[in-house]
């Protein structure tokens, strides 16, 4: 049952994920990111993993597809204004990434990763996480304050709006 | 040390002083030195055949880099050569009005020190850092006193040599790790090196290169002409008259005993190489208009029948081959001098443009003539036994090539006296240019080259004896003995 | 003993720096006077030591000092005094001496003049140094030294352009020669260990035969190059653009014979190499008649007497060749004496001329220069080989030991080469001294008889030349041949038979025959039916070839010269431009290619960069798993 | 510990005192706050290494790297006082940004645990994204920003996956773990592992710009304000290849011969590629960055042998880098304080005569970089050559030709300071006095002179 | 993939965040598989990063778009050669 069920997301994560990636109104892929996001919510509900479960959907969902959102409503660009790449490029792109995606997979098949059903287990409840993360991973715990600062810090920086002289160095 | 420190200090010294003063400066600094080179030599002892005055201090002992200096007799000749040169060279700077005069004087003994401290260092890495150090402000000389064209032709220069000294670095380096026991730069330890096969030889050949186009060897030598051309007088002395001797010591103290194991078939190429270029390079100077171009193609001439001389390893080219550095570094400083003095005059060094100066400047015409019969070889002058005992190597080498280079001494009297010919005799051109008289320097810097011209030649065993006893314990070294 | 060579040598020396240094703030006399004087000291010397060795004392030897040592090679700077050398030493300063005085006269209105007394006296040691040196490398240093002088000389005009090419070519042409002369002394390092004479002549007889050979050949070709041999003598000629005394001194007298010198000295090898002798003859006996033939054609004055020299020389190297070292040396003396004699003859004469050189503007000189005629004439006759004067015994002396020596051809050639001297010899007398004047009005008024320095000379050397002869009566007359006795002990003859008396007694009575012939047609020829020389551009056949000295200059231009000029061009503009430099420059220029390429990967676009790095990747992922 | 701490609160002092318009006082309160860090770090290192719960661990190693980024940055904050004449309202957020970057620095040089490796890249990457693009009105630097970014996340997908891997085959994120599993987990799982630690190690070539993961590397050079240019070419410089190689040090066992070859293809690539377009570059800083592009390769030589010299050699040669790189930039800053005019090579034109102290040490500083000796660049290069000599001779090869490439474009600078005539317009002399940029130059002088005569005196 | 092919800066970044949500996907099968809970920490940091990330790169986007009307990064090619 549990393994249909995988199968299934799966499926529709990657379908979604492919959905997003060839919408061409940029509001579509989020959508489609959206709902891509849930599928992997549920893989994390699958192995147990309350806690990312719930992190998943609040902030990637929740926070930050909700700036995308913002940003492109903010910049106005829910139109289909993406000019298309050339044919050429876009080939290229996908030769590339395919294999790459190949070449991965030919390099880890050699690898004996046992397929033996996962086990439900319950370390990824909120109490064991929080446990090791406040003990064993402390330090960076502290130190990602860092990083959010810095990062707030920044995005405050490069994105408030210029007072004073607004001409722009083009050359 | 102290050799390599005078100039450095003068340097700095030198630019502090407004122009007259600086030269002043910058001479006595000269002259000191050679005074302390003298000092040197008047202790030195000629029978000893240890390396002398050695001194070491650690510099970057991770490195195995050791601030070791020590003279040998072939040291010693080129440390002579270098500071009478130098004082000479500086002399006949003195009615030169460059602008920046005082930077250019302080880069000619910066030049000094750090030539002075390649013939002085006796530790590998501290030899390829005096080599290269060599190499800026001679750079800097050609550079931004230089003639038409100067960027361009400095550059190729520059990357030239730095291309081979750096194959030079490689070749010490891997010297360097077949020292026996804990791994060592000093000079006594790296002749101890145990390389075979054909490692030595590719480190034969990485030396060779390096040497070769600082020299320049034929085919190496292509930067040459050009860049003697476009310095200025200074610069090119210091390139020709010491500078190349750098490829020749190389070549004697460092390349033979390191790659001692390299088979002996190398050496047969190295001397056709030369040999052609002592041809190939008279051949060219015959048709050159410009003066400076003859004597630079005359200098690849010369320095091939000392690389072919060398590289027979025998002692009578070995000694021959240091005598003719010498000689070769007098003769050249003075025939570049007289080019500096004629384009001082008459403002050319076309030599179709020049004729009959000889009416207006006998005493330069005299001088002149010594100073290129010197370089013809003519004996009286310093040059005829430094080429006698190399074409005696050479010809004991192999009969052909001792008389193919031995055409040299045709080919030389004929480029040297058209030259001479062209420029001093025949009427008088209506361009106005006369030699007239000349200044106290410029007849104090030629006559000493004429009186080391005549005095080396009619006692040749004067820097022939300083050398013999280190020639004889390097050749005892390649034969297997132990070294004193 | 070794303090007179050492006086003899540096005197000259001396006499060079004193010249050379203070002649410029001395009076011209006074120069003079101190560098003859010079040479005058030198010849007492060499008479000291001449009496000295004719006295039976033995060889003296002078050690100053070690000039060269490496490894093997230890050369002394030494000086050795035997008779052959001192045989040399008086020739060269007893003529040096005379052209010294007769200089005084003829160069006083140069401006130059300290420096050619200066030149003059360095020409004396090195020519001393030259004949005494005690080993081959001392030679050598004296050989080279005489052809700087000469060449200094020959150029001492040198606002003239073409004296200038004309020095340069004798010096050059000799450096060959010097090439050849350098490898033979490397080879007898070689061989013997070492370049001492005595050495080496005690030890050839144990030497290899072929090494022997090799030897002389290159001592010869040496010497080929000094004494204007062919194929290396078109620049005697050319070198008469010197002043006339050194025309006289150095390449009549002294330095073109150091290649007989040479020769002679080294008679101890070349006695036993035929192959080597036999070039020797052949050489020389080939210069003979062709300089002789040369001459016929000639114009100008000093030109007509140094083909003749070139010819006398050839003489001199058959004599050489058959074996006859000290006739060749007897040859040598008695042509010192007539040649300077002729040369400063003719030298009175363009000094008279105002330095007109040609004879066919001459003429009727005789009787406005009567000294010069009488001793020119003289002269001539003693080259021609007129009994008693000095060139007929040792001409004579030549013939009969080519003739006992070798055979017939050799003799008829040479024999044939005598006439043709004679011919040329009075056809240049009579059109210089007899017949109408040619020259212009202003030359006939200012037509004078040379100055007293300038005479006494000529009548020294006129007395030389009559009485020279009989230094080396033959044995016709004589059985004292006081040459072969001097020098016979130093040189190795070659057994050659004495001539038959009825072989003398012809060739007396032929010679004089003959010249009485020639001299009676050249005279009516020239004279009576006033043939003067018309232009070379109007000669056809042989005296075409002949007054264009049988194209050598011209085939060398074309075959030597123009080809080295060719590929010096084509060395530097295309070999060395284009073909080494640019392999340089190509490896330059490829590393700014490839950077002007490899830019372009930098395409600016981000894309574009995403892509390239994903290729990275795959290709690292595919190295990794092939590899 | 006590560095890191200070290092941030610094950063957040900064930030106020920009907001309430302390700018006068800021880079000296910098260089103060820089110095004490200093002083603290040599102080806890005195009492030997310090473990934060086997997170970070600060040896002697990570010590001196740390001490290199702090110097430089000590040295970029005196030439703050003139470096960010474009902005003055942000000056403040920059110098945070700045002690924030440090932070990443500290982290990534002494990481113990993959998490910290992690997360370091990450606080070094996002306040340099936003320093890149802080001159706002500059397209170029918008652009740099940009390009920096996009780039940056990708690059930290693939380190992200490389990360993985290596836990998927070893189950920790321990670095001693690691090290002790490896041995087992290479014969389990081979592929995992090494395609884990391949793609870790791209992600660190491509924060340390090797070819061909360099593509950004060119363009953020030259489009970010000068100051910053400088702060990356030494500081994150010395981050990246400290970490790298402390990861190699330490992972070593794991690293297969062919994993060794693909670091020399890397290393040849990278010397040779970067020397040859940056022969044919225009732009100075352009230029400097394939030079930087260069120097990397060069390390990456001598990361390829691992022995007990090896931190030294790769110290040593990052000290001598980052003096000669923050001398030449403070030059550059000084002759062109002006960020909006194009940095081409002809500004140098006629330097010898305009300044010729600046000729002086520009000139020093590039004749470091190419490697001539006596200048300290040279034992560097040479220390390298002699490691890599008995085990690479064809990368030494390699090394060699692109050194003497190299000169090429290092002295076309020179050239053009002391051969060029100078034109007319460019004949300006520099009116402005900028004594904290002179400070700079004088420090960085000294510094490669005392190199120079006493190279010994750093060692680990 | 998307990274390769699109051009749109926002769509770019959103094909970032998907890479990342692919290696969390990875390192929590890992973290279950072994039993280990450190490989969902991992996750979280990730998280962490891609929000700080996220946050910065709209910013730069905004910024850009402010500067040229546009968020199509192959417009950007004025830093090149």
């Amino acid at each position: 049952m549990l393994g249909y069920l995988f199968y299934i997301l799966s499926g529709l994560t990657i379908l979604t994920a492919i959905m997003m990636i060839a919408a061409r109104n940029p509001v579509h892929s989020v959508l489609y990111l959206i709902a891509t996001f849930f599928m992997v919510s549920g893989q994390y509900l699958l192995m147990n993993a309350q806690f990312l479960f719930v992190v998943n959907i609040i902030v990637y969902a929740g926070a930050i597809m909700v700036l995308f959102l913002f940003v492109l409503m903010l910049l106005n660009l829910n139109k289909e204004t993406e000019p298309q790449k050339s044919m050429k490029t876009k080939l290229a792109g996908v030769i590339a990434g395919g294999l790459l995606l190949i070449t991965l997979l030919g390099a880890l098949i050699k690898g004996n990763v046992s397929s033996e059903n996962l086990p439900i287990t319950d370390i990824g409840l909120v109490k064991n996480l929080g446990r090791v993360l406040f003990t064993d991973f402390v330090v960076p715990f502290e130190i990602s304050s860092v990083l959010f600062l810095s990062a707030m810090v920044g995005a405050i920086l490069v994105g408030k709006r210029h007072n004073g002289e607004t001409e722009v160095i083009s050359e | 040390m102290v050799l390599i420190i005078i100039p450095f200090i003068a340097a700095l010294l030198a630019l502090v002083f407004k122009d007259k003063l600086a030269k002043i400066v910058a001479l006595t600094a000269s002259v000191a030195q050679l005074i302390v080179n003298f000092i040197f030599l008047s202790g030195f002892d000629v029978k000893n055949s240890a390396i002398q005055y050695t001194s070491s201090y650690e510099w970057f002992s991770a490195l195995g880099l050791n601030f070791s200096t020590g003279i040998d007799g072939i040291a010693m000749v080129m440390l002579l050569l270098t500071n009478i040169a130098c004082v000479l060279i500086i002399l006949s700077a003195w009615d030169n009005k460059y602008p920046g005069m005082t930077k250019f004087l302080s880069f000619v003994l910066i030049m000094q020190g750090a030539l002075n401290g390649v013939f002085l260092s006796t530790n590998g890495l501290m030899f390829y850092i005096f080599w290269e150090l060599a190499l800026i402000p001679i750079y800097f000389i050609v550079g931004i006193w230089g003639g038409e064209n100067r960027i361009k032709i400095t550059f190729k220069f520059f990357i030239y040599t730095f291309f081979g000294s750096l194959l030079m670095l490689l070749a010490l380096i891997f010297v360097y790790l077949h020292t026996p026991g804990n791994h060592s730069f000093e000079w006594s330890e790296m002749v101890k090196a145990d390389i075979n096969g054909w490692e030595s030889t590719l480190v034969l050949w990485a030396f060779f290169i390096a040497f070769a186009i600082k020299m320049p060897v034929f085919p190496f030598h292509t930067w040459q002409a050009d860049t003697y051309t476009v310095a200025p007088a200074q610069g090119t002395m210091l390139l020709s008259g010491i500078m190349l001797k750098m490829g020749i010591f190389g070549m004697i103290r460092w390349m033979w005993p390191m790659a001692k194991n390299a088979c002996g078939c190398n050496y047969n190429i190295f001397i056709i190489l030369a040999v052609v270029g002592i041809i190939y390079a008279a051949i060219i100077a015959i048709q050159q208009n410009d003066i400076k171009r003859v004597i630079a193609w005359s200098s690849v001439s010369h320095v091939g029948l000392i690389a072919a001389g060398i590289m027979t390893w025998n002692k009578e080219g070995l000694q021959g081959g240091i005598l003719q550095s010498f000689n070769h570094g007098i003769n050249v400083i003075g025939l570049f001098f007289v080019a500096e003095i004629i384009e001082r005059r008459i403002k050319t060094r076309d030599l179709t443009q020049m004729g009959g100066l000889a009416k207006y400047g006998r005493g330069f015409a005299f001088l002149f003539m010594i100073i290129m019969l010197g370089s013809v070889a003519v004996p009286f002058t310093n040059g005829f036994t430094g080429e006698f005992l190399l074409l005696n190597a050479t010809f004991n080498y192999q009969i052909i090539i001792g008389i193919v280079s031995g055409l040299t001494i045709i080919f030389c009297a004929v480029y040297m006296l058209r030259v001479y010919q062209l420029a001093m005799y025949g009427p008088e051109k209506d361009n106005g240019g006369r030699i007239g008289k000349l200044s106290w320097s410029e007849y104090l810097t030629l006559g000493i080259i004429v009186v080391l011209v005549i005095a080396v030649g009619v006692f040749p065993n004067l820097i022939l004896n300083i050398s013999d006893t280190s020639v004889n314990n390097l050749i005892s070294l390649m034969k297997g003995g132990a070294i004193q | 003993m070794g303090n007179y060579i050492a006086l003899a040598i540096f005197t000259p020396l001396l006499g060079f720096v004193v010249s050379g240094l203070l002649g410029r703030f001395m009076s011209k006399n006074i120069t003079g006077i101190i560098s003859s004087t010079s040479v005058l000291v030198s010849f007492v010397c060499s008479i000291i030591l001449f009496n000295h060795l004719s006295n039976g004392g033995d060889s003296v030897k002078l050690d100053l000092y070690n000039w060269i040592s490496a490894g093997n090679i230890s050369i002394d700077f030494s000086f050795l005094a035997d008779r052959l050398s001192v045989w040399m030493m008086l020739i060269i300063t007893g003529v040096g001496f005379l052209i010294h005085i007769y200089s005084i006269g003829y160069m006083h209105h140069d401006e130059g003049f300290y420096k050619f007394f200066a030149y003059l006296n360095l020409f004396i040691f090195s020519m001393l140094t030259l004949v005494l040196g005690s080993n081959y490398v001392i030679m050598f240093f004296g050989w080279e030294g005489v052809g700087m002088c000469s060449y200094l000389l020959i150029g001492f005009w040198y606002t003239n352009k073409e004296y200038g090419y004309a020095a340069r070519k004798a010096f050059i042409m000799n450096r060959i020669g010097d090439l050849g002369l350098l490898i033979g002394i490397f080879v007898l390092f070689n061989t013997f260990g070492t370049t001492d004479y005595q050495t080496i002549f005690s030890g050839a007889a144990s030497a290899n035969k072929g090494t022997v050979e090799l030897i002389c050949i290159l001592l010869f070709v040496g010497a080929i190059g000094k004494s204007a041999q062919i194929p290396l003598f078109t620049w005697l000629p050319d070198a008469m653009a010197g002043p006339t005394p050194v025309s006289a001194l150095i390449h009549a007298a002294t330095m073109v014979t150091a290649g007989i010198y040479l020769v002679a000295r080294s008679s101890v090898l070349f006695v036993s190499s035929e192959l080597a002798s036999t070039i020797v003859l052949v050489v020389g006996l080939v210069t003979a008649v062709v300089a002789a033939t040369i001459a016929i054609k000639q114009n100008d004055i000093k030109k007509v007497l140094a083909y003749s020299t070139v010819s006398q020389l050839g003489y001199m190297f058959v004599a050489l060749g058959v074996g006859a070292y000290s006739t060749a040396l007897f040859h040598v003396t008695t042509h010192a004496f007539f040649k300077a004699l002729l040369f400063l003859g003719s030298g009175s004469v363009i000094h008279a001329m105002s330095g007109e050189q040609d004879i066919r503007f001459m003429g009727g000189l005789r009787k406005k220069l009567k000294i010069t005629h009488i001793t020119f004439l003289l002269g001539t006759l003693a080259i021609a080989g007129v009994p008693p004067l000095a060139g007929f015994f040792s001409k004579d002396e030549i013939l009969a030991k080519a003739y006992y020596g070798n055979g017939i051809v050799v003799f008829v050639l040479l024999a044939l080469t005598s006439v043709i001297t004679a011919i040329y010899m009075f056809r240049l007398y009579f059109l210089t001294f007899h017949g109408e004047f040619r020259g212009t009005e202003e030359q006939k008024n200012h037509l004078h008889e040379s100055p007293a320095t300038m005479t006494i000379p000529l009548v020294l050397l006129a007395v030389l030349s009559c009485i020279g002869g009989f230094l080396g009566l033959s044995s016709l007359f004589s059985h004292h041949h006081f040459v072969d006795e001097f020098l016979g002990k130093v040189l190795t003859n070659a057994h050659i038979p004495h001539p038959s008396e009825i072989f003398e007694i012809a060739v007396l009575i032929i010679s004089v025959v003959l010249l009485a012939i020639i001299i009676l047609a050249t005279r009516r020829y020239y004279i009576s039916n006033k043939n003067i020389p018309i232009s070379i551009e109007d000669e056809t056949g042989v005296e075409r070839i002949l007054s264009h000295k049988y194209y050598f200059d011209e085939i060398y231009n074309t075959v030597i010269l123009k080809p080295i000029e060719w590929l010096s061009r084509f060395a530097h503009d295309f070999m060395d431009r284009k073909f080494i430099d640019g392999i340089v420059n190509i490896s330059g220029k490829g590393v700014t290619v490839c950077g002007k390429y490899l830019r372009q990967l930098q395409s600016g676009n981000v894309e574009y960069y995403l892509l390239a790095m994903v290729v990275g990747v795959i290709t690292f992922l595919v190295i990794y798993q092939l590899v | 510990m006590k560095t890191l701490i200070l290092l941030f609160i610094s950063g957040i002092f900064s930030l106020f005192g920009g907001i309430f318009g302390l700018k006068k006082i800021l880079p000296l309160f910098a260089t103060i706050a820089l110095a004490t860090a200093l002083g603290y770090l040599f102080y806890d290192s005195y009492y030997g290494p310090e473990n934060l719960r086997n997170m970070l661990i600060f040896d002697n190693y990570s010590t001196f790297l740390i001490a290199i980024a702090i110097c430089s940055t000590i040295l970029i904050t005196i030439m703050s006082v003139k470096g960010f004449s474009y902005t003055d309202e942000s000056f403040g957020d920059i110098i945070g940004l700045m002690f924030f970057v440090l932070c990443g620095v500290v982290c990534m040089v002494s990481f113990n645990n993959m998490v910290m490796l992690f997360l370091g890249i990450e606080i070094l990457s996002i306040p340099l994204y936003v320093m890149v693009g802080s001159n706002r009105n500059n397209l170029k630097s918008n652009e740099a920003s940009l390009k920096y970014f996009i780039m940056g996340a990708f690059a930290t997908g693939f380190l992200l996956f490389g990360i993985a891997l290596i836990y998927g085959a070893t189950r920790t994120f321990d670095l001693d773990a690691i090290r002790s599993l490896s041995a087992t987990a290479l014969e389990s799982n081979p592929a995992m592992i090494s395609i884990g630690l391949l793609f870790v190690t791209i992600a660190f070539a491509f924060k340390i710009a090797a070819v061909p993961f360099h593509y950004w590397s060119p363009d953020v050079y030259q489009g970010s304000p000068t100051l910053v240019t400088a702060f990356m070419a030494t500081v994150v410089k010395t981050a990246g290849l400290g970490a790298f190689m402390k990861f190699i040090i330490y992972l070593s066992p794991m690293l297969s011969s062919d994993w060794y070859l693909i670091l020399a293809i890397m290393s040849a690539a990278t010397m040779l590629f970067a020397n040859m377009v940056a022969v044919m570059q225009d732009d100075f800083k352009r230029m400097m960055a394939y030079s930087s592009i260069s120097h990397v390769g060069y390390v990456l030589m001598a990361l390829l042998t691992v022995n007990k010299d090896t931190p030294s050699i790769v110290g040593f040669y990052l000290v001598v880098y980052s003096l000669a790189t923050i001398g030449i930039f403070a030059c550059l800053l000084i002759i062109n304080p002006n960020h909006n005019k194009d940095n081409s090579l002809s500004i140098f034109n006629g330097l010898g005569k305009r300044s010729p102290f600046l000729a002086l040490i520009l000139t020093v500083c590039l004749l470091s970089l190419s490697g001539i000796p006596p200048f300290p660049g040279f034992f560097a290069k040479y220390s390298i050559f002699k490691q890599a000599i008995s085990e690479h001779l064809w990368l030494v090869v390699i090394a060699i030709c692109s050194s003497a490439i190299s000169i090429y474009y290092y002295f076309r600078a020179i050239t053009a300071m002391y051969f060029n005539k100078v034109e007319a317009e460019e004949s300006t002399e520099l009116t402005e006095k900028n004594y904290a940029g002179y400070l700079v130059i004088t420090l960085s002088l000294i510094g490669l002179i005392v190199l120079a005569i006493f190279p010994g005196i750093i060692g680990l | 993939m998307g990274v390769l092919i699109r051009r749109n800066g926002i769509v770019l970044l959103m094909c970032v965040e998907l890479m990342l949500n692919a290696v969390n996907l990875l390192f929590t099968a890992f973290s279950t598989y072994f039993q280990d809970s450190a490989g969902q920490i991992f996750v979280f940091f990730i998280m962490v990063v891609a929000a700080a990330e996220v946050a910065v790169g709209l910013a730069i986007l905004v910024m850009i778009y402010r500067n040229t009307k546009s968020v199509d990064i192959s417009l950007l090619d004025k830093l090149k050669h």
